[in-house]
This record gives C-alpha cells, sequence and structure tokens, in this order.
C-alpha cells in the first residue's frame, strides 16, 4: 500500500525510528550522547545532511547512472557533511569541538547511506524529503533523549544551551551523579535498556 | 541412592556390581497367567498372515511377521494368542506386543505334532549351523545375539567380542554366566566362529572372572571394575587398543553378551532353546536377587515374587540404573535383554529441573567420551541438532548416562542427547529415502 | 611515544571500539558467529592499514599542500570508497580463495565508521607516516580482538534464555558495555 | 560506451560541483571561523590573562613574523596604556602538544601570567594543569630573564604530582615564550604603539 | 496393559548424585561467613547491616524480576543471596544503603537475570556490580576515606594505596601474618585472610569451586609479584604483600570462581587463573586503578569464552 507523504515523515518518529528499530548510525548515539545538548546538536547536523542528500539523490536520481551510484551518494553525502563542518565551526564551535570526530563520520553514518540507497534513490523528490526529514528528526529526538537520560542520571541535571534546565538534586537533594551513565560503559548499557523499552512497548 | 561424595575435589567414581564367590542361584520364577511379548518391528499396512490371535503356539515356536523377518521373538510358553496389538516405547519406536495366555495343559510332555514340528525345525537349524540360520533362528535367544553385523558388506567383521561384563550397574547377569555356563560359552563361542569364519574370539571380563574365562578358548582381557569401561566403544577404545582411533562400528566388531553366548551353546547341545532369562532384580529396599524368568513374564509375577506393592509415584526401571528405560505398566514383560530390574520407592527419585546449566563443568569432568556437555545442552535444548553434531560431537557420545547423573541443575542431558541423535538419524533416513 | 606504547594504547586503552565508539554497526552485526567476525576482523585490519596509510599520504601531500584541508572529508571517503573496491575486483581475480571468505564483508566496510575514523585520528593526532601505519594496523588489530571476544560470549548469549524485550540487540548492547568496562583494566598502562 | 560516457561525465560533474560550492562554503566562513576558534580556544586563556583590560584584545591583535613563524600577539589596555601582551607557544605534554597562553607585563618585564590552551593529557592527571590555578599561578610576576623549570629539572616550579611529563611541557612553553619575547621586545612596543592612542 | 497404578515414567539415568545448585550456594555462603563475621565483627554493626541489606536486597531484586518477566520464582537456589553476599563481602563497612541498593540492582538484574538468570552471566555478577558503584562513586570506596572514623590497633592506611603512591618501602610496616590475620583495612569481607582461606580450602574440597582456578589465580599474582619485584624491589613490592591484601583472595577463592563465566576444561581452568592473576599485579604496578583484582576478573570471563575452546579431542574424534 503506498504511504502518503505524512506516513512517510511520521514513520521516522516510531516504525523506523532510529537507532531503536533500524539498529544502524549507533556510533555517534553511543560517541556522543554523554550530554542532551551534545546529542541534539548531532542529531540536527545529521538531519540536516539526511535532508539534503535525500533531497539531491532523489533530484538526480534519473541523472545517476547504477553502477556509479554508490560513489555519487557518497561524494553528494560528504559533500553536505563538509558543509556542516565548516557551518558549524563558523557558527557553533564549542559544539563542534565536543562533537569532535563524529561530524566527519557523519559521511559513513550507515542511516545516511542507507536512506539515500533504500529510500530517495527510488522515490520522487517530495517523499525523500519527508523521508529524510521524518528519519532525521526520529533521529534527533533518539539522541536527544538518550542524551538526557544519560546526562540527568550521570550529572544529577540536564543543560541546555548554557542553562540547567533540570536539576534532580532539586527532588532528591543527596543524589549522587551516577557517573557510570556518562562513561563508555554506560552508554551502551543505557541504550540497551532504552531499545528493551522500546521493544517491550513495541509489543 | 548414591550420594555425592563428600571431597568433591575428586571425581565421582561408580563400580560395577561384583559378584560373590559363590553366588546364589536364581530365584525361578514363571509366568503365571500370560506372557507379552514385544517385536521390535509393527506390521504396517501389509499386516501378517503368520499367525493371528486364536492360534496355538507352542514353547519355542517363532513368532515373526514374515518367514525371514529380522526380528521376531520365540515364544516362552505354550498357550493361545490372545491378543495382538501395537505398543510404543522410547522416542516413539513401535513394537508388536503379542499377549499369549498361557496354557497350564500345554506340556512339553504331550509330543503332539505341533510340537514336534516346533523343535524339529529349531534342531535342524543347529545341526546345520550357518549364518543364515542363526539369524532366522537364534536372535531371539536371551541375551538377544545380534548377527545382523555380519551381513553389512560395508564393514566385514573383524573381531568377536564376548562381554562377560555387565554393561550397568547393579547387574550381574553376564559375570553369573560366566561363573557357572563356561562349558556352554565354549560351545557357543566354537559355533559363532565357526559359522563366521573368524578365528578365534575376544572374551572381556573383570578382574575375578579372568582365570574361570580362560576355559572358554577365547583370548581373555579385563576391565576394570569402573563404570562405564565396559561399554562397548570403551572396550574398543581402551581394551581392544585400536590405535587407530576408529570407532567400533568402522571397524566392524561383533559384540555377543556371555549369556547370548552360552544360550547359542546350550540351544547348540540340546536342540531346544533355553528361553529363561537372568535377571537381577532390585527391590526398593535396595536387596539384590538374581532371578530366572522365562521372557515374556509380566512384571507384575515378579513383584509378586518379592512381595513389592507398588505405590502411585514408584518406578520401575528395566535396565541398569544409569541406561534403562522406566516403565509405565506392571504389564510390560522381560525382554530378551533385560538384565536388570529396579524398584524405587518415590523417596529414592531426584526430581529433574527446569532450570539453565549453570556451567558447572561436572559432565564435562565426569564423560568418558570428552564431550563439552557445557555447551552441547545449550544446543541442544535450543533445537539446534545440527550444531550440536558439527561442532559439539553429539555423535562421540557413548550414552553411559553419567552426565545427568552429575548434573548440579539437574539436567535430563542424556534424555536430550538421546532425542538429538534419534531426530537426526531419522532426518538421514528420511532423506535417503526422498533421494 | 614508541611502538610498544602506541601498540597498547590503540588496542586496549584507546580502543576504537569500545573507548572511541568507532565502528559499531559492524561490531553488531557480524558478532553473531564467530567464523562472521574472524571474517570481518581481517577484513577490517586489510582495508584499515591501506586506507591509512594512503588517506595520510593524500593529505599531507596533497590536499595540505594546496591548501585544500577543507576537503578531507570528501577526499577520505571517496579513497575508501574506492579502496574498498578495488580490493573486492583485485581479490576476486587473483586471491578467490580469500575473497571468498572476506568478499561479502568488503562492502560493508565503506560505511564502517572504524576506518574512516582511524583515518582522521591519524591526521588530528599529528602522526608521522611510520606512525600512521603502526596506529592503523594497532586500531585495526584492536577492533577485531573486541570483535572476535564479543562473538565469543554473543554465541553463548544467542542460547540462554533471555527475556523477550531483550533479545538480540538490546542484549547485545548491554553486552558490548560489559566489554567496555572491562577495558578499563587497561586504563593508564600507557 | 555511451553507459560508460554518461558515468564518467556524472561523477566528474558531480565532483567539480561539490568542489565549487565547498569551496565557496569554506571561502565565505574562513573569517568567521578563525574567529570562533579565537574566542573559544584561545579566548579563555586571553581572557582570564588579561582580565579587566578596558579593551577587547581579541580584536586588538596583530601578528609578527620573526624567524619561521607567524604568531598572533593580544594586546591589554590597561589604566588606558597598553602595557599587557599575551601569545601563545607550546610544550611536548603527555599526550601530544601542549599551548600555553604567557603574557608579559611590557612595562616591568616580568610574566603576568600563564594559561593553558590546549592539550589532551589525562584527566585528573596531566589535564588539572589546565583546570587548577596550581601550576600556572607560580609564574607570574617572576622576570623574564629568570628560567623556569620543575624542581625535578633543579628549578623552583612545583610540578603537578602524578603529571610531571605535563609540568613540564608548560615550563617549555613559557620558556620558549620568554625567549621569544626578549627576541621580538623592540618589534612589539612598536606594534604597540599603535594601541596607544 | 489395563493397570491404573501411575507410576513415574522419566528418563535415564535413574540415579542422581544428590548436589543440588542450592546446596552449593547453601556452603558457598557457609564458606564466605568465615570471613564475614571477623568483619562484621571488625566494623561492627554497620557491617552488619551492609551485609545484611545485600543480601536481601539481591533476594527483593530477583522477585521483582522474576514477577516482571513471569518467570518461576527463583531465589530458592540461593543464587541471588550468593550474589549479595559476594558483593557485601567487596564493600567497605560504611557504604550508604543507596549504593548497596543500586550495587544489587546491577548485580542481579544487569549482571544476571536480563542473561536468560542463573548459568547465563558472561561476567561474574557482583564484580560487575561493584566496578559500576565504583566507577560511579569513587569516593565511597576509598578505603582510607570511607573507614577515618573508626579506630584500630593497627595502620588504618589501605596497604595498596601505600604501595601505589609510595612504592614498596612503604609498606614494609606490614607484617605479613598481621595481614593474614585480617590487621588492615578494606571490604567487610576480603581482610580477613585466614578465614577465606579456609572458606576456599573448604571449596575446593568439597568441589564446589575449582581449584584449578583459585590455585593457578594465586600462582599467577605470586609469578607476576615476583617478576616486578626481582625488577625494582624499591618500587613495587613482593609476592606475599600482593597475596594477602586487596581482593586477591576472595577473587582467587569467590569471585574468579564463579561458574558461569570461568571455563570447565583443565588447561583453560588454569590459563584463565594465571591470566587474572597476571593481569592483577599488572593493573595494580602499571595501571590507575588500585587494586587490579576486579577488572583482571572482568578481562578473564571476557576470554573465557575462547580459551575454554582448547579441549580434549572427543572420543573418536582421532588425536
Ligand atoms: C534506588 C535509589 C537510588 C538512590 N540513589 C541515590 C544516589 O545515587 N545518591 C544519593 O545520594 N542518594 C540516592 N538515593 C537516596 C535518596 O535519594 C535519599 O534522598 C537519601 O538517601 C537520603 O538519605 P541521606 O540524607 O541519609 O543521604 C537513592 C534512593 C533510591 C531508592
Ligand atoms: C593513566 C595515566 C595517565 C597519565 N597521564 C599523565 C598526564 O596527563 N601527564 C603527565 O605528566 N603524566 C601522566 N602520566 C604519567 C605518570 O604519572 C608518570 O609517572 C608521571 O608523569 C611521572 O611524574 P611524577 O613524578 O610527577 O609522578 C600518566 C600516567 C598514567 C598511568
Ligand atoms: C566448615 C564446614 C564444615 C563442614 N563439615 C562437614 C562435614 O564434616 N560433613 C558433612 O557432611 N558436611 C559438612 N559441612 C557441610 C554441611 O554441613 C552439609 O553437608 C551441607 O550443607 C549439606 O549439603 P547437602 O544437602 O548437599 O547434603 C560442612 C560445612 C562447613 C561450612
Ligand atoms: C566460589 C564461587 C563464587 C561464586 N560467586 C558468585 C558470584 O559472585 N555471583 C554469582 O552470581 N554467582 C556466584 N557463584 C555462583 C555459581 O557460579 C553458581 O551459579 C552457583 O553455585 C549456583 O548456586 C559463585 C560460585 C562459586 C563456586
Ligand atoms: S555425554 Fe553423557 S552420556 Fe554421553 S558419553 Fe558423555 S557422560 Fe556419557
Ligand atoms: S553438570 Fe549440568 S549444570 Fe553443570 S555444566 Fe554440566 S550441564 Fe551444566
Ligand atoms: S578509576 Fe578506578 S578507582 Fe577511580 S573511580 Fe574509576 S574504578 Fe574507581
Ligand atoms: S581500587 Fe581500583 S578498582 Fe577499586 S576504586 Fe580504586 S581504582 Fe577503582
Ligand atoms: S554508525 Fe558507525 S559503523 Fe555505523
Amino acid at each position: 500500500m503506498p504511504k502518503t507523504i505524512v506516513q512517510e515523515f511520521t514513520k521516522g518518529l516510531w516504525e523506523e525510528l532510529p537507532p531503536f528499530r533500524l539498529v544502524l548510525g549507533l556510533c555517534p548515539v553511543l560517541g556522543v550522547t554523554t550530554t542532551m545538548e551534545n546529542g541534539l546538536g548531532m542529531g540536527i547536523a545529521t538531519t540536516f545532511v539526511l535532508f539534503g542528500s535525500n533531497l539531491l539523490v532523489s533530484l538526480l536520481r534519473n541523472i545517476i547512472p547504477q553502477k556509479v551510484r554508490i560513489a555519487c551518494f557518497i561524494i553528494i553525502i560528504a559533500s553536505f557533511v563538509t558543509i556542516v563542518e565548516l557551518l558549524m565551526q563558523a557558527y557553533a564551535y564549542p559544539l563542534y569541538l565536543k562533537l569532535g570526530v563524529f561530524i566527519p563520520l557523519i559521511v559513513v553514518n550507515c542511516i545516511v547511506l542507507g536512506r539515500a540507497e533504500a529510500f530517495a534513490y527510488k522515490n520522487k523528490l517530495s517523499y525523500s524529503m519527508a523521508d529524510g526529514l521524518g528519519i532525521g528528526i526520529g533521529f534527533t529526538l533518539s539522541l536527544g533523549a538518550l542524551g538526557a537520560v544519560r546526562e540527568l542520571l550521570g550529572n544529577g541535571s540536564v543543560t541546555i544551551w548554557g542553562d540547567t534546565s533540570y536539576n534532580l538534586m532539586s527532588v532528591f537533594p543527596s543524589f549522587q551523579p551516577f557517573e557510570f551513565m556518562v562513561q563508555a560503559p554506560g552508554a551502551f548499557v543505557c541504550l540497551g535498556l532504552m531499545l528493551c523499552v522500546i521493544n517491550a512497548v513495541g509489543d | 541412592m548414591i550420594k555425592r561424595s563428600f571431597f568433591g575435589l575428586v571425581k565421582p567414581k561408580l563400580q560395577y556390581e561384583i559378584i560373590d564367590e559363590a553366588p546364589a542361584e536364581p530365584i525361578s520364577i514363571s509366568a503365571s497367567k500370560q506372557i507379552l511379548l514385544l517385536i521390535d518391528q509393527f506390521p504396517d499396512s501389509a499386516g501378517n498372515d503368520l499367525f493371528k490371535t486364536g492360534d496355538e503356539v507352542r514353547r519355542g515356536q517363532k513368532i515373526a511377521m514374515a518367514d525371514d523377518a529380522p526380528a521376531y521373538l520365540l515364544s516362552s510358553q505354550s498357550g493361545q494368542i490372545s491378543k495382538i496389538s501395537e505398543f510404543v516405547g522410547m522416542l516413539g519406536k513401535k513394537y508388536m506386543a503379542v499377549t499369549i495366555d498361557v496354557k497350564p495343559d500345554a506340556k512339553r510332555d504331550v509330543k503332539s505334532d505341533a510340537v514336534r514340528a516346533v523343535d524339529e525345525s529349531f534342531k535342524k537349524a543347529c545341526q546345520a549351523p550357518s549364518l543364515d540360520n542363526a539369524a532366522k533362528y537364534l536372535a531371539g535367544l536371551p541375551g538377544k545375539p545380534d548377527f545382523s553385523v555380519f551381513s553389512d558388506p560395508e564393514k566385514p567383521v573383524k573381531a568377536i567380542v564376548v562381554c562377560g561384563v555387565d554393561n550397568d550397574l547393579l547387574t550381574t547377569t553376564n559375570q553369573y554366566v560366566v561363573k557357572n555356563n563356561i562349558i556352554a560359552i565354549k560351545t557357543g563361542i566354537d559355533l559363532i566362529c565357526k559359522i563366521s569364519g573368524i578365528s578365534h574370539a575376544i572374551m572381556v571380563v573383570p578382574q575375578h572372572l579372568e582365570q574361570v574365562a580362560g576355559s572358554s578358548g577365547a583370548i581373555v582381557k579385563t576391565v576394570d571394575s569402573e563404570y562405564p569401561s565396559a561399554h562397548p566403544e570403551l572396550i574398543v577404545q581402551h581394551i581392544l587398543a585400536s590405535d587407530d582411533g576408529k570407532s567400533m562400528s568402522e571397524s566392524g566388531i561383533a559384540f555377543f553378551s556371555a549369556e547370548a553366548v552360552s544360550a547359542i551353546g546350550a540351544a547348540y547341545n540340546t536342540g531346544i532353546p533355553p528361553l529363561e532369562k537372568i535377571v537381577t532384580v532390585i527391590t526398593k529396599d535396595g536387596n539384590k536377587r538374581l532371578v530366572s524368568a522365562p521372557i515374556g513374564t509380566p512384571l507384575q509375577d515378579i513383584l509378586s515374587e518379592f512381595n513389592e506393592t507398588l505405590n502411585e509415584g514408584d518406578r520401575v526401571v528395566f535396565g541398569g540404573p544409569m541406561t534403562g528405560t522406566s516403565v509405565f505398566s506392571t504389564d510390560y514383560p522381560v525382554l530378551p535383554d533385560t538384565d536388570t530390574i529396579i524398584i524405587q520407592d518415590k523417596s529414592q527419585i531426584t526430581e529433574r529441573d527446569d532450570i539453565a546449566c549453570i556451567n558447572c563443568g561436572e559432565c564435562v569432568r565426569v564423560c568418558p567420551a570428552n564431550i563439552q556437555i557445557n555447551q552441547l545442552i545449550r544446543f541442544l535444548e535450543a533445537g539446534q541438532y545440527e550444531e550440536a553434531a558439527d561442532q559439539w560431537d553429539l555423535f562421540s557420545c557413548i550414552e553411559c548416562g553419567f552426565c545427568s547423573y552429575v548434573c548440579e541443575s539437574r539436567i535430563p542431558i542424556f534424555q536430550h542427547i538421546k532425542l538429538a541423535k534419534h531426530t537426526l538419524e531419522s532426518m538421514k533416513a528420511a532423506e535417503e529415502i526422498n533421494a | 611515544m614508541g611502538y610498544f606504547e602506541l601498540f597498547i594504547s590503540c588496542i586496549f586503552v584507546n580502543n576504537i571500539l569500545l573507548a572511541q565508539f568507532l565502528g559499531n554497526c559492524p561490531f553488531l552485526g557480524t558478532s553473531k558467529k564467530m567464523e562472521t567476525a574472524v571474517g570481518m576482523a581481517m577484513a577490517v585490519i586489510f582495508v584499515t592499514v591501506m586506507a591509512g596509510t594512503i588517506t595520510w599520504i593524500i593529505y599531507t601531500f596533497i590536499l595540505v599542500n594546496y591548501d585544500l584541508v577543507y576537503l578531507r572529508t570528501i577526499a577520505f571517503i571517496v579513497v575508501i570508497a574506492s579502496l574498498v573496491q578495488f580490493v573486492e575486483m583485485f581479490l576476486k581475480k587473483s586471491i578467490p580463495a580469500l575473497y571468498a571468505g572476506l568478499g561479502i564483508f568488503l562492502p560493508l566496510i565503506t560505511t564502517n565508521c572504524a576506518v574512516m575514523g582511524v583515518c582522521v585520528l591519524n591526521i588530528d593526532k599529528e602522526f608521522t607516516f611510520l606512525d600512521s601505519l603502526a596506529a592503523s594496523l594497532f586500531y585495526a588489530i584492536g577492533f577485531g580482538l573486541a570483535l572476535i571476544l564479543f562473538a565469543g560470549l554473543r554465541e553463548r548469549i544467542l542460547l540462554a534464555r533471555v527475556p523477550k524485550p531483550l533479545q538480540d540487540t538490546s542484549i547485545a548492547l548491554i553486552t558490548a558495555g560489559m566489554i567496555s568496562l572491562a577495558f578499563f583494566a587497561f586504563q593508564g598502562m600507557v | 560506451m555511451n553507459e560508460m560516457v554518461k558515468m564518467v561525465v556524472v561523477l566528474t560533474v558531480l565532483a567539480s560541483v561539490a568542489g565549487g560550492v565547498l569551496a565557496a562554503v569554506n571561502q565565505g566562513t574562513a573569517i568567521q571561523i578563525e574567529a570562533q576558534q579565537l574566542q573559544f580556544v584561545k579566548g579563555p586563556a586571553i581572557n582570564k590573562l588579561l582580565e579587566g583590560a578596558s579593551n577587547n584584545p581579541i580584536d586588538d591583535r596583530f601578528k609578527i613574523t620573526a624567524g619561521e613563524t607567524e604568531r598572533s600577539f593580544f594586546v591589554g589596555k590597561f589604566d588606558g596604556k597598553p602595557n599587557k601582551i599575551a601569545f601563545e607557544e607550546f610544550g611536548k605534554g603527555y599526550g601530544g602538544d601542549l599551548g600555553v597562553m604567557v603574557a608579559f607585563d611590557i612595562e616591568s618585564d616580568k610574566l603576568a601570567g600563564a594559561a593553558v590552551t590546549v592539550h589532551s593529557e589525562t584527566p585528573g592527571l596531566g589535564a588539572n594543569a589546565k583546570e587548577k590555578p596550581d601550576l600556572v599561578s607560580q609564574f607570574e610576576g617572576l622576570p623574564v630573564t629568570d628560567s623556569v623549570n620543575v624542581t625535578k629539572d633543579g628549578g623552583r616550579i612545583n610540578a603537578i604530582s602524578g603529571a610531571t611529563i605535563t609540568s613540564r611541557a608548560v615550563t617549555q612553553a613559557v620558556t620558549k615564550a620568554m625567549n621569544v619575547y626578549q627576541d621580538i621586545k623592540p618589534q612589539l612596543q612598536q606594534e604597540i604603539q599603535k594601541f596607544g592612542k | 496393559m489395563h493397570s491404573t497404578l501411575k507410576l513415574t515414567v522419566s528418563h535415564a539415568p535413574f540415579w542422581h548424585n544428590g548436589s543440588s545448585i542450592s546446596s552449593k550456594s547453601r556452603n558457598i555462603l557457609l564458606a564466605g561467613l568465615l570471613a564475614v563475621i571477623p568483619g562484621c565483627l571488625q566494623y561492627g554493626i554497620a557491617a552488619v547491616g551492609v551485609v545484611t541489606l545485600s543480601i536481601a536486597s539481591a533476594i527483593i531484586w530477583e522477585l521483582v524480576i522474576n514477577f516482571i518477566s513471569r518467570r518461576p520464582v527463583s531465589v530458592g537456589d540461593g543464587n541471588a543471596a550468593l550474589i549479595g553476599m559476594m558483593f557485601a563481602m567487596m564493600l567497605p563497612a560504611t557504604t550508604p544503603w543507596w549504593a548497596v541498593v543500586t550495587g544489587t540492582f546491577f548485580a542481579v538484574v544487569i549482571g544476571k537475570e536480563i542473561f536468560g538468570g542463573i548459568g547465563a552471566n558472561p561476567f561474574n555478577p557482583a564484580v560487575l556490580a561493584m566496578t559500576i558503584v565504583m566507577v560511579s562513586w569513587g569516593y565511597l570506596f576509598d578505603f582510607n576515606a570511607a573507614l577515618l572514623n573508626y579506630q584500630f590497633d593497627f595502620n588504618a592506611v589501605y596497604p595498596l594505596v601505600l604501595s601505589k603512591s609510595f612504592g614498596a618501602s612503604a609498606v614494609d610496616s606490614f607484617a605479613l601474618t598481621d595481614l593474614l590475620m585480617g590487621k588492615q583495612i578494606g571490604g567487610i569481607g576480603s581482610t580477613f585472610g585466614i578465614g577465606l582461606i579456609l572458606g576456599g580450602v573448604y571449596l575446593m574440597l568439597r568441589g564446589y569451586i575449582r581449584w584449578e582456578i583459585s590455585i593457578s589465580f594465586l600462582a599467577g599474582v605470586f609469578a607476576a609479584a615476583m617478576g616486578f619485584n626481582f625488577f625494582n624491589p624499591e618500587l613495587y613490592a613482593g609476592p606475599g604483600f600482593h597475596l594477602l591484601t586487596g581482593y586477591t583472595l576472595i577473587g582467587a577463592f569467590f569471585l574468579a570462581t564463579e561458574d558461569s563465566s570461568s571455563p570447565v576444561n583443565f588447561i583453560p581452568m588454569l590459563a584463565y587463573g594465571l591470566l587474572g592473576g597476571v593481569l592483577t599485579v599488572l593493573i595494580r604496578n602499571t595501571g590507575v586503578h588500585i587494586d587490579g583484582v576486579l577488572y583482571a576478573i572482568l578481562i578473564i570471563n571476557l576470554v573465557n569464552p575462547i580459551i575454554d575452546k582448547i579441549r580434549p579431542k572427543a572420543l573418536g574424534k582421532g588425536v
């Protein structure tokens, strides 16, 4: 059954919510979600690339020859990544420093290439844009949520754009930050448990 | 019940039962009303026309679906067939159950024609011994001699092994036979050697029977008394020192129990098939006693002899404690290979459990076949039988049951193994039929 | 840093997978069976060493000299993608046996953060050519080691009675976290 | 053949367009990126060292090339006079190069302070050179002709315990900066005059 | 075949040696008490509180997870209680209640139950939980600070901190007999050497733990410490010190021997223990961690599936 544009958009928010449903693009998910802000920043950068590359791939899908399609996708994606990289350096330098190597790595993020290959190359422009945006926003929300959980437990508070917006210690005065959560192992464990919850809810 | 030894540091050891210097004569039990013959093969649609309900049968008469059927029994009593039915045993194996009402008047000394006919055909077979005749008439004797190995063109038999040892704990049948019937054994061995064209046999006995066994004319080898060193595969590996490491089936070795060889010898000497099975019976209180009962005698008759009453939840095991089969009815009969009957009270039974393997490794340390049971069992529980066979040596198992005996999680490992082997084998058979 | 320290650092202390979070998709995707894991490990080692050195040469001698540093990302990914393609073709023609072993893994490597990550890290850390060569090799070995150890555990977990919602990826992630925790053992050893 | 041509053409065009677009974006963002780098990488150190200056030291910067290298210098005006100057030097730390912003008081020829800019030292050990003032505060007020060394090397700077290598890197950077300062002081004074008004 | 009597029908073998998970747990708990009771005498009621809370909360977590996952209640096998006690044995007596409860959650739920319960855990649950709480609240497990308010008649400095910061000469004042008698600070159940050794020997003799692992672990510690000490006696303490301080003894007898995460074959068991012992000393002497036992055990747990592939050939599978 063909989907409407709205469905193509909303599927990224639950049915195919990355990285939980599409278990791809895990590196940034694990690597940058020590805080909510980083998670959201990474998500927005990825969304930009996803949206841009989906748009361009879909536009050019009749021109790009089948045999060199992956090479073309890669050039398109890499260009968008470089643009994000430069823009971030110019306008959000501290975030750029925190996200570090993960920004250039959007280029190999399995989700981005996967979408270009599996969706944008086969679908018309509007659908591809909806798809890119939906998946991107889903990804951003997931990263934000994971970042929020890890930061809240690991730091005791969530800071966003410079303001502490929620402080656990105001509710539990003697809460001691559960640092494990912001360390490398905590990333895996926290993502695994969130995936479990989503699986349980999904059933 | 044997307990885990206090010092678990040492590997658990189980000793075979060793028979006394002068064992008591077996108690003779006769079937009171009925005997039940379980024949390894159930007639499919073809049916059988050799006998039917209501037929009179004589002691020694062959009950088989067809004249040349490999599976048959010799009736151990005279009487009338009252029922023929299907019987389903372990792993769905089908048997033909033939119930014979024993006729008290059908005495052997009433030399009717029918009796003579039965006796003559058997006698003739004995006078002109050949592999063919043996397979046709002797396979129903106590000890269940198996002649089919001789007919496998792929694996020519290179050795004949007579087991004067018993293959499970508590069992003493073969030892008893070696001690008492060594002359008949010698006759039997000579006969088998003659018909198979193999120059000599090897006799395997426990140490204490080495001398007695010497007079059988066979080459005598001894095994130690620690379970499961008398398992045929281990005899091949360790005693026969087949250092090329090939498994028994590959080298083509014919195993006979001492009881079977003795019965063959007696049959040859007298022309009358012996049909009394020697069985070790262990009662609830742990008493062990040898009995001699006609093949087909129902369990009930044996219980009555010992004044044992069974209650709900008790268990009766045909065969030894490690490898036997538990039965669900007191009608179950003594079969040609029933060496032991164990009657267990409900309180003596250890419940099996559904806990997963805890990886304690007890099983791995006791397994005589060096199988990684802790891994194997995970695949078996998950139903991944092929992986179990390919990676974890399922088919190396010699079926001693030691692993289940020590398992801390009380997993029925042995049962899993048998089920897996059975499933794989029937899959393979099905594939061959399709191919 | 001597090569021994680099060795310890790249494989254990700063393991590319467990400490730097690069290459997780193949880590989870190819660890269900030991055989697959070993194949992937070999393929990654092979490609990473080649990619690490080639991108270093391109960066140092072309991009830096012509002031094109901003093209780093695009240049690297093109190099890696073509390299993988090339290796695939080469193996198919000349060493079919190896191709049969590694072939299916090669395309996966194009989108493997670990390979790209190592190339970028070599530049970020201002390694010399030899350092880059060694670091690429060691990082890739670290990847392979983690992958193989993980496969060992995962083969067992696949047979365990894991509750339904946790099965597969969820429990694999949690186990990976524990491996990452175990690797804390090496902290401070260089 | 036709397809082959198409492949090559598409790829070439795509690559050229991408290259062009990226070059343009790069051009467009270059200045902004530099400003951001100054603000976020060197900014905190500069602001700390030249705290209370009446001007914005990052805007009031100039470059001098001495020998091979070009350096940026940041001027701080105090009491209306451009009398403090800061610039960055590097030392070899435990985890790679370590940058130290060093400030000088032009009038007294004394160190006005030092602050770590970039480093890749171990958190809790070497990273304390940036996070805690214990090490860098020891430099304030030393004459530029002094030699600065950690106690282990016979100097009088107390190293961060457990991070001697980091501490050495800092003193190394400061020493380099002191030498540079002495070498080019005349040029510096010339440049600074421009801000004097 | 019409008899109505219901006999038990089951599968061979019809004997069992009577071993069970619960009796094993019971015995290990008993053996552990030999070290826990002196610990409680030394640290008083607070230690008793930590131990009971740890055991109780471990059992409760297991009940909770049994309930959530709708599986049969499994606390009867004693494993949860055992995990609770092992965890408590490593803790300082001053551990706050929430750290104990969080720790047992990670041990029982994350360390064991989500993998499918007993026998499925790839890592020792108690060790895993201990490292997680240590990573999170390192200051709670700094024994020097944690036990500051106790008055002891011996040198109340955590011996491993001394050796790490000041080298081997700083620990000369610890007589080995004192260390053996528990005259050192540390976890509730990890300082009383004699108790741990007696408990360990008991378990080894009974076959509840595999002597190969314990002995080779200790041998590994001994050999590695000896090597370091030979290399630089000023800096690195000798083998006796390493054997009797920190978590070495509890690690060798109670932690490394956990069934599910350790090998079952002879050579792998030796390799496993030896590697654990060597890593322990390596981490203590060259890593950032004060004690290396916990991380060494996690690492050997990790390599266990690989090394346990070294196994004798199965019957009939060639020589
Ligand atoms: C599951 C659980 C976890 C808790 N975790 C923490 C914690 O991480 N840090 C903390 O200080 N208190 C923690 N608490 C403790 C409570 O927040 C409570 O405020 C605190 O123990 C008050 O006691 P106190 O004043 O004696 O510290 C936790 C409580 C529970 C039930
Ligand atoms: C995990 C770890 C991290 C280290 N990080 C640093 C560091 O950031 N800076 C440093 O100077 N030394 C570092 N070291 C090196 C040692 O601490 C080294 O022994 C020390 O620099 C020697 O100087 P000391 O006399 O001050 O202890 C580190 C060592 C370890 C084990
Ligand atoms: C220090 C100590 C000594 C023990 N000595 C014995 C003993 O001599 N004999 C014994 O059977 N059990 C001894 N036990 C173990 C228990 O008393 C008992 O055997 C066991 O818990 C019951 O296990 P079961 O139910 O498997 O038989 C000892 C336990 C401890 C802690
Ligand atoms: C010495 C020893 C220590 C053990 N320690 C633990 C432990 O820390 N955590 C655990 O879950 N099980 C532990 N076990 C439990 C063991 O592996 C097995 O699961 C239990 O024996 C079952 O009760 C230990 C067992 C032994 C023999
Ligand atoms: S697997 Fe069990 S039954 Fe088979 S040989 Fe080994 S111990 Fe005996
Ligand atoms: S004895 Fe049972 S619980 Fe122990 S390892 Fe073997 S199968 Fe697992
Ligand atoms: S580094 Fe070691 S001692 Fe420090 S908090 Fe982490 S685990 Fe604890
Ligand atoms: S002793 Fe080691 S493991 Fe324990 S808290 Fe300290 S550093 Fe961590
Ligand atoms: S996102 Fe890193 S490998 Fe897929």
